[in-house]
């Protein structure tokens, strides 16, 4: 079963080819590829392996993996899920334990050099690494070795593509992302905090029918989905660009749906595809619900000045570095101040009784 | 001979103030000074924009008086102000300046630059770097009394043509007199007229007047060649004389640099105030205007204009009294384009005049002057300065322009009702 | 506060029906290839951020033709002919008849539509089967 | 370093730092310029003047029609480019919202479109300048390498300020701090370049005033 192409796979469902082409056109769509490469995609789908996908998860808040799974009925995500052979996920599977544990052995031993690995959650590396463990072994030991035979590593959620909220300021517990750690294979990141779940179903999509990984941001995210930023998608941004701005969540602006900039939206800085895709079955996304964007798909976005906090503001007070400033500028100033007193004073009193032969060398 | 670096470069370390500091801290080299200076119109070279002639001094402000000069000079990074470079900005501070002060009011910062050549004159000075004919006119006006060399024998001379011409009296050492007159050396050998017209006008006006024979001279080349000592001393003369006699006003002559260093720099230059008031020829015979005691008869027919000494109008406010005077004795009256506060120079005041090797630039400098000139069609041109009148004189000869000069006092007293 | 319609926040639509009027474009340059060619093409909605006016002024101009068919694979799929000939207004739902996407397509027939060869042979091979029962059975 | 963390440190560590050189440097000047003191005039002032140092400080801004056809080219550029930055520093969101998060007020931006106007303006303004500033004989010769740092460093932040504005780098987080960066060195070199005339003109036009005032004159 585990050698099934995707179509076989479809009509051992019961699926007709009418549904294949459905599936195969909304997988097009959900890539964001023309309408004419959903023959390409059929094709490619026909003959694509059911790939082993080994999901870790490490210091993270499950979040990811509810976003994934909240989706109240099937759906071509979860279709999509179906298809692929999740071998190991600790909330999701059955088996528990040392058998867990096993499972997910058995799988990398089956599929070596072939499976990929899904990461969500930042690794502690803090006092040995000691913060977060399964079964006695830290998460570092545990990412090592299972990346070791991984094809690519998926990095759901900022906690995994950046560090997120166990990053933060302090960062108490040492937290990296996987991509300070693994070098040496590829790794996309689908970061969010939720990442959106057609995001990544899509990334899932695209290795599944190509074979290959999506072509990537600086940043390591996918471009199709992070090209672009909150704000050029926005559908506020008509407001910014007249300079109507919401003050408070209750005044005028606000109820006018005016721009949540100066509320402290990120939206200008980070880049996701919550304005198009939306939420909840394209229901709504933050901006759409009167709340500024919190930039949850940028690198350290807990440190990155508060949520209400204007972009254009300071992220750390500047108050304490003003007032020493002027106190080391009033300090220096007196010393500059006595300097050029005395030299003017010296200068004074080494004044010749002047003569008509000083005129003259 | 005892002019050296050190003495100069101490004297400018005396000198800068604050407000220099401000100046150069200001400065942001948009150059627009250059355009309010004539040796930089007259010739478009811009070695003559004003700020650049104070390159020297500004150096020495930052190196010595800012923390990031000090830390740079500290790192080697600060170029020395040597001997060669004063000698070669020598002509910069003195024979392409006149210390006219339009430049003062042009800049947008508000850099009064004529302040800072003042001030950088008193280092070129004590270096030994000013122009050696204004060093033998300070020389002389400290040892013979006169930058002219002008005895009291001479004046005494030209007092008794003036006596006999008018059939006045010259008073001299009248001791309680109200008010003691001063001359130029120029007005003394050049223009004497000026000396029986103060005499005609003071005895139709019963002023109560006197000369002195001890301090006559109103001159101050010292502070042409700026420097505060000898120009003190210089002024220290006539206070001693002044006061000696008990006068109540010293009367400063048709001279502009004269009214400067006895009216605005005389008290700072002997460190205390006057126990008289100074008044200029020209504020005086406004008074009398106003009071009555000043009478004219008849009116100049033909078109005449006025210029401006730069030190009496830009540089020591005295504005309206000429055209007020001029107004009671000229039909037809009429005003260069930029005139008052914003004349333009004769081209050899600031002892420039008193500097051979400047003579060339000072008669390309005047062609300012006689484009002005051309546009009124006048065939007089009154002044208050001698020194003005003669720089003035050698202009209109040089250019072949036929203008008559004269002096507002003379001509005032001309038209003195009988 | 009696029901949601008391929040005072007013959800403002994007405006304008620029991106309607491209489509609309694009399916004449459709229609006139396929009338020169016989080859047609397809449009995905959900690949371009339509508005409320855009959805109007498509739905208003394009209209309701004589086919409209339900494919019930995977879900509803909505296939209904607009009152311009050939072409076709595609709804892809899933179980839950929740849009998964939407195609606008120019050509003689859908292709979805079109019973598959594999579909055919699969059927005939159930029909046979049907038979032979029918048969053993009588 | 990723654009984020260049942001953030331009937002938190490098705003303090500028900030804190500006205000120690700023504050440094004024030290150097009052030490040097000044001695008290003892001629006595012409009563009654029409001058005085406070007039000079709005009087010297208004050039007198002559001084303004001799120096029109730079009077304009100046006055387009003075009047456009600062209009453009205190009458946009961002930047209102900045000063009011650290002085406490805040008061209305002007409309989008008047202010990317007038952005556009001051940097034509400035380009002028710069192209006067080399072709000008007189400018020319006076200008050194601190003329030319300090038209850059004022010039940068008016335009990465346009450029993040309008979105025209692909990644705006990059822009917006390169932007803030580009004030920051502007707030670095403030005090060590002649861009202190911002605040010392003031004291310069002051004594400037003063002098001229004594005697009677108004400049």
């Amino acid at each position: 079963m585990r050698d099934e192409t995707m179509l076989e796979l479809l009509r051992r469902q019961g699926v007709s080819r009418r549904g294949f082409l459905k599936f195969c056109a909304a997988t097009a769509s959900m890539l964001a590829l023309p309408p004419s490469m959903a023959a390409a995609v059929a094709e490619a789908m026909a003959t694509a392996r059911r790939p082993t996908v080994i999901w870790l998860s490490f210091q993270e808040c499950t979040g990811c993996t509810e976003s994934l799974t909240r989706s109240h009925s099937p759906t071509l995500e979860s279709l999509l899920f179906d298809t692929i052979s999740l071998d190991y996920h600790e909330t999701l599977q059955a088996a528990a334990g040392t058998a867990a544990e096993a499972a997910r052995e058995a799988a990398m031993q089956n599929a070596w050099g072939n499976y990929l690995v899904l990461v969500d959650g930042s690794i502690p590396l803090k006092d040995g690494g000691v913060y977060a463990t399964v079964a006695g072994k830290s998460n570092l030991q545990t990412l090592r070795e299972v990346a070791e035979g991984a094809a690519a590593i998926v990095s759901i959620g900022t906690c995994a593509s950046y560090g997120g909220l166990p990053y933060a300021k302090p960062n108490p517990t040492g937290a990296v992302p996987v991509s300070e750690i693994i070098t040496d294979k590829p790794i996309i990141n689908v970061p969010g905090c939720p990442p959106i779940p057609v995001v990544m179903t899509a990334v899932l999509a695209h290795y599944l029918t190509f074979g290959t990984l999506p072509e990537l941001d600086g940043l390591g995210r996918p471009k199709a989905f992070y090209g672009e930023s909150i704000h050029e998608r926005c559908y506020r941004r008509p407001f910014y660009d007249r300079g109507l701005f919401a003050k408070s969540f209750d005044d005028e602006g606000a109820r006018n749906g005016w721009c949540l900039f100066e509320l402290g939206c990120k939206g200008p800085t980070t880049h996701n595809a919550c304005a198009t895709t939306k939420w909840n079955q394209g229901t709504s996304f933050p901006i759409q619900s009167g709340h500024g964007c919190l930039g949850c798909s940028e690198p350290d976005f807990w440190d990155a000045g508060g949520f209400y906090n204007t972009l254009s503001t300071p992220i750390t007070p500047v108050t304490g570095a003003a007032t020493a400033a002027l106190a080391a500028g009033a300090a220096t100033g007196l010393a500059v101040t006595l300097a050029n007193r005395r030299r003017k004073a010296n200068a004074r009193r080494a004044h010749p009784e002047v003569t008509i032969d000083d005129l003259e060398k | 001979m005892s002019a050296t670096l050190e003495k100069g470069l101490n004297a400018l370390r005396e000198q800068i103030d604050a407000p220099i500091a401000s100046y150069f801290s200001s400065c942001v080299r948009c150059g627009m000074c250059a355009e309010a200076c004539l040796f930089f119109t007259e010739t478009r070279d811009p070695k003559y924009t004003p700020i650049h002639k104070l390159e020297p001094m500004r150096r020495l402000w930052e190196q010595e008086y800012t923390l990031s000069g000090r830390v740079k000079k500290w790192l080697g990074l600060a170029k020395p102000i040597t001997d060669e470079e004063l000698e070669a900005w020598s002509p910069l501070v003195y024979d392409s300046c006149t210390q006219c002060g339009r430049c003062s009011m042009v800049c947008p910062v508000g850099n009064d630059l004529t302040y800072m050549i003042r001030k950088l004159r008193e280092g070129m000075a004590l270096s030994g770097h000013a122009p050696p004919d204004v060093v033998s006119a300070v020389n002389r006006t400290v040892t013979l009394g006169s930058p002219m060399g002008v005895k009291l024998k001479a004046l005494q001379a030209q007092i008794r043509d003036q006596e006999a011409e008018t059939g006045l009296t010259v008073p001299i050492n009248v001791q309680g007199a109200d008010y003691l007159a001063l001359l130029s050396s120029m007005e003394i050998m050049n223009f004497p007229e000026y000396i029986g017209s103060l005499a005609r006008i003071f005895d139709r006006a019963g002023v109560s007047w006197t000369l002195s024979s001890e301090a006559f001279e109103a001159t101050n080349s010292g502070i042409q060649i700026g420097q505060a000592d000898l120009a003190g001393a210089i002024v220290m003369r006539i206070v001693t004389a002044a006061e000696k006699l008990g006068v109540k006003s010293v009367i400063s002559p048709e001279c502009g640099h004269a009214y400067t260093a006895l009216r605005w720099e005389g008290p700072n230059l002997i460190g205390r105030p006057y126990r008289f008031e100074v008044v200029h020829i020209l504020e005086l015979l406004d008074q009398l205007r106003r009071t009555g005691r000043l009478k004219t008869r008849g009116k100049v027919a033909e078109p005449l204009t006025f210029h401006d000494p730069c030190q009496l109008v830009r540089r020591g406010g005295v504005v309206a009294q000429p055209r007020r005077l001029l107004g009671m004795i000229a039909a037809d009256f009429r005003e260069m384009d930029e005139h008052g506060v914003w004349n333009w120079c004769c081209g050899g005041g600031g002892g420039v005049s008193a500097s051979e090797r400047a003579n060339a630039l000072q008669l390309t400098s005047f062609r300012r002057k006689q484009a002005q000139l051309e546009k009124l069609n006048v065939e007089t041109m009154v002044t208050a300065c001698a020194n003005c009148r003669i720089v003035l004189e050698e202009g209109l000869e040089h250019h072949h322009m036929d203008i008559k000069l004269v002096g507002l006092t003379e001509l005032i007293a001309e038209h003195l009702e009988e | 506060m009696s029901g949601l319609g008391d929040i005072g926040i007013a959800v403002q639509e994007p405006g304008g029906d620029a991106n309607a009027r491209a489509v609309l474009r694009e399916i004449e340059t459709l229609l006139e290839r396929l009338l020169a060619s016989g080859e047609g093409g397809s449009i995905d909605l959900g690949g371009l951020p339509l508005s409320g006016a855009d959805y109007e002024l498509l739905e208003a101009t394009l209209g309701h033709g004589e086919v409209s068919a339900v494919i019930d694979s995977l879900g509803p799929t909505d296939v209904i002919e607009t009152a311009i000939p050939g072409v076709w207004w595609l709804t892809h739902c899933n179980a839950a008849e929740e849009v998964m996407a939407e195609f606008i397509e120019v050509g003689w027939c859908p292709q979805i539509v079109l019973a598959a060869q594999e579909d055919v042979s699969d059927g005939l091979q159930r029909l046979r089967a049907a038979l032979k029962e029918d048969g053993n059975a009588g | 370093m990723n654009a984020m963390e260049l942001l953030s440190w331009s937002r938190g560590p490098g705003l303090g730092i500028a900030t804190a050189v500006f205000l120690f440097g700023m504050l440094l000047r004024l030290f150097e310029i009052y030490s040097l003191g000044r001695k008290p005039d003892l001629a006595p002032a012409r009563p009654n003047s029409p001058g005085s140092g406070w007039r000079t400080i709005i009087s010297r801004s208004v050039p007198e029609a002559p001084v303004f056809r001799r120096s029109a080219v730079t009077l304009t550029s100046g006055y387009l480019f003075h009047i456009g930055f600062f209009i453009v520093l205190l009458f946009t969101v961002p930047h209102i919202t900045l000063f009011e998060s650290v002085i406490g007020i805040g008061w209305p931006a002007l409309p989008t479109p008047v202010v990317d106007l007038v952005a556009v303006v001051a940097i034509i303004a400035m380009l002028v300048s710069l192209l006067h500033r080399l072709l000008d004989p007189v400018k020319r010769f006076l200008s050194g390498f601190g003329d030319y740092v300090a038209w850059s460093v004022t010039f940068l932040p008016l335009l990465t300020g346009y450029m993040a504005h309008h979105h025209l780098l692909p990644d705006y987080t990059l822009m917006l701090a390169i932007h803030i960066l580009s004030v920051e060195l502007l707030l670095v070199l403030f005090p060590f370049t002649k861009l202190t005339h911002m605040l010392t003109l003031f004291i310069a036009r002051w004594y400037n005033g003063e002098w001229f005032g004594h005697k009677g004159v108004a400049s």
